[in-house]
């Protein structure tokens, strides 16, 4: 074993050499393969197909040349650590900033990646309170954290009942682990403000039987469903709404529940009418996605067509874009050459892009604009909603803001917790 | 002679068949006792009976007078009873020297933590108990198989493991299930010639059951004859051999 | 009451979703004494082979299936040429290992071939409540859960006959009990356990569009082999009956647990309960359902 | 030829029941120690010792703990991960709750919590056999994580029942890099492989395999079934506790429940099979096997890749990876049934006699 783990290491050595040359380099942890490929291959997809259009477009990051390195690791938190230690060791200046996505490897990295400088960018996912940068200066939960979700969809539906969310009845039916417990303080406290009545029914994972769950549902008789699942859970509750004969358009999924994926595997008419959160618009009007097709496709370089311009391909892209732009803005300040990872991590921090800068950048309104301080490294918090038509993802309302006041207390309040435990003084880089 | 053993009116079955029906006899310190019948005559069940494998239904057993209640073959090993098996049943997993050791482990009181550190008292205790080990190995000579994988063994000797480890936990009282059963003439022999000198050597009481009639007759002070679960006669080997009964069962009349 | 009896009736429809998957084990425990870890990944397998063949080829179901159905038979065939047949008399645990091996091999070969996206799959049968049950008892039964509690039936009851009666059937019982004597008396091991495997292959495959067009085709399926644990322990490893009753018992249990139960603990006991109560049955009656008591004879 | 034991007499029993008797394995062995302590600290890059080595020395604790359930008192476990959770979970309670307490102290009362949850889950062995009792363990697997998640008091109320270890410090040294990482978990790995070879070669140890391979025998001669089955689980468990606490402090940082789910158990499972079911070593070969070769595959895969020009998607490599691991395991298995620890000692017989063939 030990010879044979000595090659290896001769292996990646040799491959150490094939970045050397002077390029802003990007590592990717990603997952194809494995329970949750079907959500990880259009993200990362869309990820590298921005990368390639600003090769191919612009010619890099002001003239910089983009490469980058994708990773496999299976949705296994082992295996994800075990990418981010080779990816470490790539490139110039490192991998730039890594999205882990994935709950366990973010948290397998939140001691880490300060030490080794490298920027955690936690794209609607990840600790909520990392939000206050005095406690997690290397860690961004950019464009919307969980908790302003949470409160969103309060607002979305507060928006969309008639008369009122107020004593109403609303059933959080939940993911039963460390993500779906995320936004149960908010919604709580929600409860208690706007006075309506919050039944909260877990589901075991992975969750792909959820019978009892919604015959319970059935039995509460509740006016709206809000969906916190994850992989298979989501397609399952769909489908079991309509066993039971629940109303899909009483049913509000949280932006991993409301990709094509989870309607599709429904079935797709079965979940017509079925609401959910996003950090960022599907469909592929934007100017961004027509240029990737343009500069990418049609020379045959691109990732594979058939993503463009659903839910989480855009959100790859998105996630390419704040990362790029944090590199930018990094290279205003320190000159146009190659980044390290505390210049990209001040780049994310003072980022800013306005909605005329987004609309230059030909992304319009895929996402809100951002604007980060190291007091909060989200940026927008603003949550939309989409409907499924039977066929595709259609615009339901616009970006929501939710309860900004609440979430901010329960952010700090849980960030000091976090301070204290892991003996940190919260101070701005 | 003052009993060391004694069998009173057992009676087993399982489910619906008897194994055992109303049997009783007794065993004397320091002899040789045997247990003879012709197949599914219920002798095995009468030596798991003794050491606690099987419950009867009825009847009892008493160890140097003391009758015992809810017993299990733990408690039985504790009273200083060994035995042996019919169809070998040795650690196959491990060598020969660990397989009598396990013999000892009565023997061993030093606790989980001593152990883990094999310091002081663990250690002292290992090595005394694997000198008793090695006396025993020299007895019955197997020296050289000391580090063999009991499973890789000839037949012959593991049998003759087998009866190490049950010489290792030093009994007052040997139960042998057919020690010779498919045995060679040579190999015959030199277990009579074990199973003699531990009875006299070690003052060993010794209940065996064997189907070699020679064997028997020869080495027995006593003998027990059971057929279908029935005591059909009790006696010294020349008695045995002039009862009618005992015959008949043998040769299959009547 | 009524709500009761609709968690009950649910409860023992979705247990006979638990049944198919626990019958494939059942049948290759029965007949070569291996637990087959790989059920899970031939379930997964057999399904994403056959949306994957219906979408690349635009076949329709019934072509589709034969192809598959011929698919998971060359699997089993291979299986027993390459993984069983060297194995041969090897202890249970080295044979077990082989099936890890297996189910890595499975997944990474249907994702290699088909890719990883989610496919929906529609088999005609909508899963939605049966309307006059709803209107009549206001009680929410499935039409898709009667669909598969019906196929599944007559899965058990076709497969109960092929054993009873037919010569195969009989030599594998014979396998079963003693795989020496078997080949002593001239019955071809090698074949019966091709056989099997591909029958296994074959109940993989409905279990497979079963649960496939319920979740929608895509790796969780390998899951649903965690369903099924329970339903062996408390069915027997061994007992084609027994995996359907024990499928039953456990759907009931942990839909009522979940439901009434569920509450208290704070929810989510479902994932445990089975478990839990295969445990206790367990305790009661160590043999399993149908397995009868033995004396250890020594 | 290298390898003889030829002439080598033991003059007493002490040093013929020494943990190693031959001088070729006590040099090699040792040699072995002082190259990973000594040397490997200095040579190995950061990515070895954070992303292989510590994750490697991390899964060997846990197999050897599983090892001793099921490879030595014969005990089919499935619940391993739970348990390294309990370890993971006590510990850090100890942490913050006892104030300014020794890391130490903490893994070893995580240790301690997770045997007596081991010995509470370990009970039905006493009815149960083989793969039925496979149940039991995974009842545990399923409910101890529901159970971390429920009550909040475990993860000190944190929002999502997740833990973040505070650092540790051992007599004032802060380990936070890789290497003095690696080091504190390879000398608490050692230490405790040391012990676990001496209850095997003690009487528990005995008693351990006697159950294992014959209980009713075992019982016969006087060995306490059900006492023994108890240690091992309690054993067993420690190990596993432990190895979780280490997992939760020196290699992840922060964990929640679901990352000690029934996949880590599985993998752990697999190790000690493909290592050796009742070995040691095969402990190590299994931890060594399972975690490395598919990093080594894919680095050949990529690396041949790059060598030939031809563009292999990640995705493609990894499912490649899973394709030739899982043949990989078969064909082990029809070389070498019995683990690659029975590869290493048949390697040893061979060394003894070569150059001759026999």
């Amino acid at each position: 074993m030990r010879k044979l783990s000595f090659l290896s290491f001769i292996f990646i050595f040799f491959l150490n050499h094939l970045y050397a040359e002077d390029s802003q380099f990007f590592g990717i942890a990603g997952y194809r393969v494995g329970p949750y490929a079907a959500g990880g291959t259009p993200f990362f997809t869309g990820y590298i197909d921005y990368l390639k259009l600003l090769n191919e477009r612009d010619g890099g990051l002001n003239k910089v040349n983009i490469t980058w390195e994708e990773c496999e690791f299976e949705y296994n938190t082992a295996k994800g650590l075990e990418c981010y230690e080779r990816l470490k060791t790539r490139g110039k200046t490192g991998p730039t900033a890594i999205h882990p996505m994935s709950t366990g490897v973010t948290y397998g990295l939140m001691d880490k990646a300060p030490k080794d400088e490298i920027p955690l960018i936690t794209l609607g996912y990840g600790r909520t309170d990392a939000t206050d940068g005095r406690v997690f200066p290397w860690v961004f939960p950019l464009v919307t954290n969980y908790w302003s979700q949470a409160s969103a969809i309060i607002e979305f539906i507060n928006q969309k009942a008639k008369d009122g969310i107020q004593g109403k009845k609303i059933v959080l039916l939940y993911h039963d682990s460390a993500y779906g417990k995320e936004p149960q303080n908010v919604i709580e406290q929600e409860a208690k403000k706007l006075k309506f009545e919050l039944v909260k029914v877990p589901v075991p994972h992975p969750g792909n039987e959820q019978q009892s769950q919604w015959l319970q549902i059935r039995k509460e008789r509740p006016d709206w469903v809000i969906l916190w699942g994850w992989g298979v859970m989501n397609a399952t509750a769909i489908k079991t709404a309509q066993k039971v004969g629940f109303k899909r358009n009483k049913i509000v999924g949280n932006w991993w529940a409301g990709s094509e994926i989870d309607t599709e595997a429904a079935g797709g008419k079965v979940a017509k009418g079925y609401y959910a959160a996003t950090l960022n618009l599907s469909g592929s009007d934007f100017k961004v996605v027509q240029d990737i097709k343009k500069y990418v496709y049609d020379k045959g370089k691109g990732g594979n067509e058939k993503y463009l311009g659903t839910v989480l391909w855009n959100r790859g892209v998105v996630a390419a874009l704040v990362t790029v732009e944090g590199v930018k803005k990094a290279q205003s300040k320190y000159g146009n050459k190659v980044m390290t990872g505390a210049q990209v991590r001040w780049g994310l921090e003072n980022l800013s892009l306005s909605k005329d800068d987004l609309k230059k950048l030909g992304f319009g309104d895929m996402v809100p604009p951002i604007k980060l301080s190291c007091e909060n490294h989200e940026g927008a918090g603003l949550t939309r909603f989409q409907q499924w038509d039977g066929k595709q993802w259609t615009v339901a309302s616009d970006w929501i803001g939710g309860d900004k006041k609440l979430v901010r207390n329960m952010i700090e309040k849980s960030a000091a917790q976090y301070a204290k435990e892991k003996n940190i003084t919260p101070k701005c880089l | 002679m003052d009993k060391l053993l004694d069998i009173e009116n057992i009676s087993l079955s399982f489910g619906g068949i008897k194994a055992l029906t109303d049997v009783s006899f007794d065993v004397y310190k320091n002899e040789i006792r045997a247990i003879i019948g012709p197949n599914g005559a219920g002798k095995s069940s009468m030596l798991n009976v003794i050491n606690g494998v099987y419950k009867p239904q009825k009847g009892q057993v008493s160890f140097k007078g003391k009758y015992w209640e809810n017993i299990t073959p733990f408690k039985v090993a504790n009273l200083g009873i060994a035995r042996t098996f019919q169809n070998i049943a040795l650690f196959k997993g491990m060598s020969v020297l660990d397989n009598i050791m396990t013999g000892r482990s009565l023997k061993m009181k030093s606790n989980l933590l001593e152990q883990a550190l094999y310091f002081g008292k663990n250690k002292k205790e290992e090595i005394l108990n694997r000198t008793k080990v090695e006396e025993i190995i020299d007895f019955l000579q197997i020296e050289h198989i000391r580090k063999t994988l009991v499973g890789k063994l000839p037949y012959g000797l593991q049998k003759r493991v087998e009866l190490a480890r049950a010489l290792a936990a030093e009994p007052e009282l040997l139960l042998l299930d057919e020690p010779m059963a498919g045995m060679n003439i040579e190999e015959k022999q030199d277990m009579c010639r074990f199973i003699l000198d531990v009875n006299e050597h070690f003052k060993t009481t010794i209940v065996l059951i064997e189907h070699d009639m020679g064997v028997v007759m020869d080495i027995s002070d006593r003998i027990v004859v059971l057929d279908y679960g029935l005591k059909i006669g009790d006696g010294s080997p020349q008695d045995i051999r002039d009862n009618q009964k005992v015959i008949d069962a043998y040769l299959g009349v009547g | 009451m009524t709500f009761f009896l609709e968690v009950l009736i649910g409860g023992l429809l979705s247990g006979v979703m638990y049944s198919l998957v626990a019958l494939g084990f059942v049948l290759i425990y029965k007949a070569s004494g291996v637990f087959n870890f790989a059920q899970g990944a031939m379930v997964f397998f057999a399904a994403l082979s056959f949306v994957g063949i219906q979408i690349n080829f635009g076949l329709s179901f019934w072509p589709t299936l034969m192809v598959v159905i011929i698919l998971m038979i060359i699997v089993g065939v291979l299986t027993e040429k390459f993984v069983l047949r060297p194995l041969v008399n090897q202890p249970q645990i080295t044979l077990f290992m082989a099936t890890i091996g297996l189910t890595f091999f499975l997944e990474g070969l249907a994702q290699l071939v088909w890719g990883t996206d989610v496919h929906p799959l529609d088999i005609g049968i909508e899963d939605a409540p049966i309307e006059f049950i709803l209107d009549r008892f206001d009680m929410v039964i499935s039409a898709f859960d009667l669909f598969a509690a019906i196929i599944s039936g007559t899965l058990v009851v076709s497969l109960a006959i092929f054993f009873q009666v037919t010569k195969i059937g009989r030599a594998l019982r014979a396998v079963a009990d003693d795989h020496q004597a078997a080949l002593s008396i001239g019955i071809p091991l090698k074949q019966i356990w091709a056989i099997v495997w591909s029958v296994a292959g074959f109940v993989a495959l409905v279990a497979g569009l079963m649960w496939g067009s319920r979740n929608g085709v895509q790796f969780a399926l390998t899951f649903v082999a965690l369903k099924a644990l329970p339903v062996l322990i408390i069915g027997g490893f061994d007992s084609v009956l027994g995996a359907i009753l024990g499928g039953l018992i456990i759907g009931a249990l942990e839909k009522l647990a979940e439901v009434y139960i569920g509450p208290m603990l704070g929810g989510g006991i479902e994932g445990w309960f089975a478990y839990v109560a295969a445990l206790l049955f367990l305790l009661i009656r160590p043999e399993g359902m149908f397995g009868e008591k033995k004396i250890d004879r020594i | 030829m290298f390898y003889r034991e030829n002439g080598q007499f033991k003059i007493s029993y002490s040093k013929d029941q020494a943990l190693l008797t031959i001088s070729q394995d006590k040099f090699f062995i040792f040699a072995l120690v002082a190259f990973s302590l000594l040397i490997v600290p200095f040579i190995a890059s950061d990515y070895w010792l954070t992303a292989i080595l510590i994750p490697f020395l991390v899964f060997t604790l846990a197999a050897l703990g599983l090892n001793i359930l099921t490879g030595y008192a014969g005990q089919l476990s499935l619940g391993t991960a739970a348990f390294m959770a309990v370890g993971a979970y006590a510990a850090y309670n100890f942490q913050i709750r006892v104030p300014n307490i020794p890391i130490i102290f903490s893994f070893i009362g995580g240790g301690l919590i997770a045997a007596a949850v081991g010995v509470l889950f370990g009970l039905p062995s006493l009815r149960i056999r083989g793969f039925y009792l496979a149940v039991a363990t995974l009842a545990a697997q399923f409910f101890i994580p529901w159970l971390l998640i429920k009550v909040e008091w475990f993860s000190n109320y944190n929002p999502s029942g997740v833990i973040t270890t505070p650092p540790v410090t051992f007599f004032g040294f802060i380990i936070d890099t890789p290497v003095s990482k690696y080091i504190f978990i390879l000398v608490i790995v050692i230490l405790l492989t040391i012990l676990a070879k001496n209850l095997i070669r003690s009487k528990i140890g005995r008693s351990w395999m006697a159950v294992r391979d014959m209980d009713i025998a075992a019982e016969v001669i006087g060995i306490p079934i059900m006492k023994t089955k108890l240690i091992a689980f309690a054993v067993s468990s420690f190990y596993c506790g432990v190895a979780g606490a280490v997992y939760a402090f020196l290699y992840l940082g922060s964990v929640e429940p679901d990352g000690f789910n029934i996949d880590l158990s599985f993998r752990i499972l697999f190790m000690i099979i493909i290592g050796g079911i009742g070995s040691v070593m095969g402990s190590y070969f299994g931890a060594a096997f399972i975690t490395l070769l598919p990093i080594l595959l894919e680095n050949i895969i990529h690396f041949l890749a790059v060598a030939l020009s031809i563009t292999i998607s990640s995705a493609v490599t990894s499912v490649l990876q899973l394709l030739i691991f899982g043949a990989l395991i078969i064909f082990f298995l029809i070389v070498e049934p019995h683990g690659l620890a029975r590869l290493w000692s048949i390697l040893k017989e061979k060394l003894r006699l070569w150059p001759f063939p026999y």
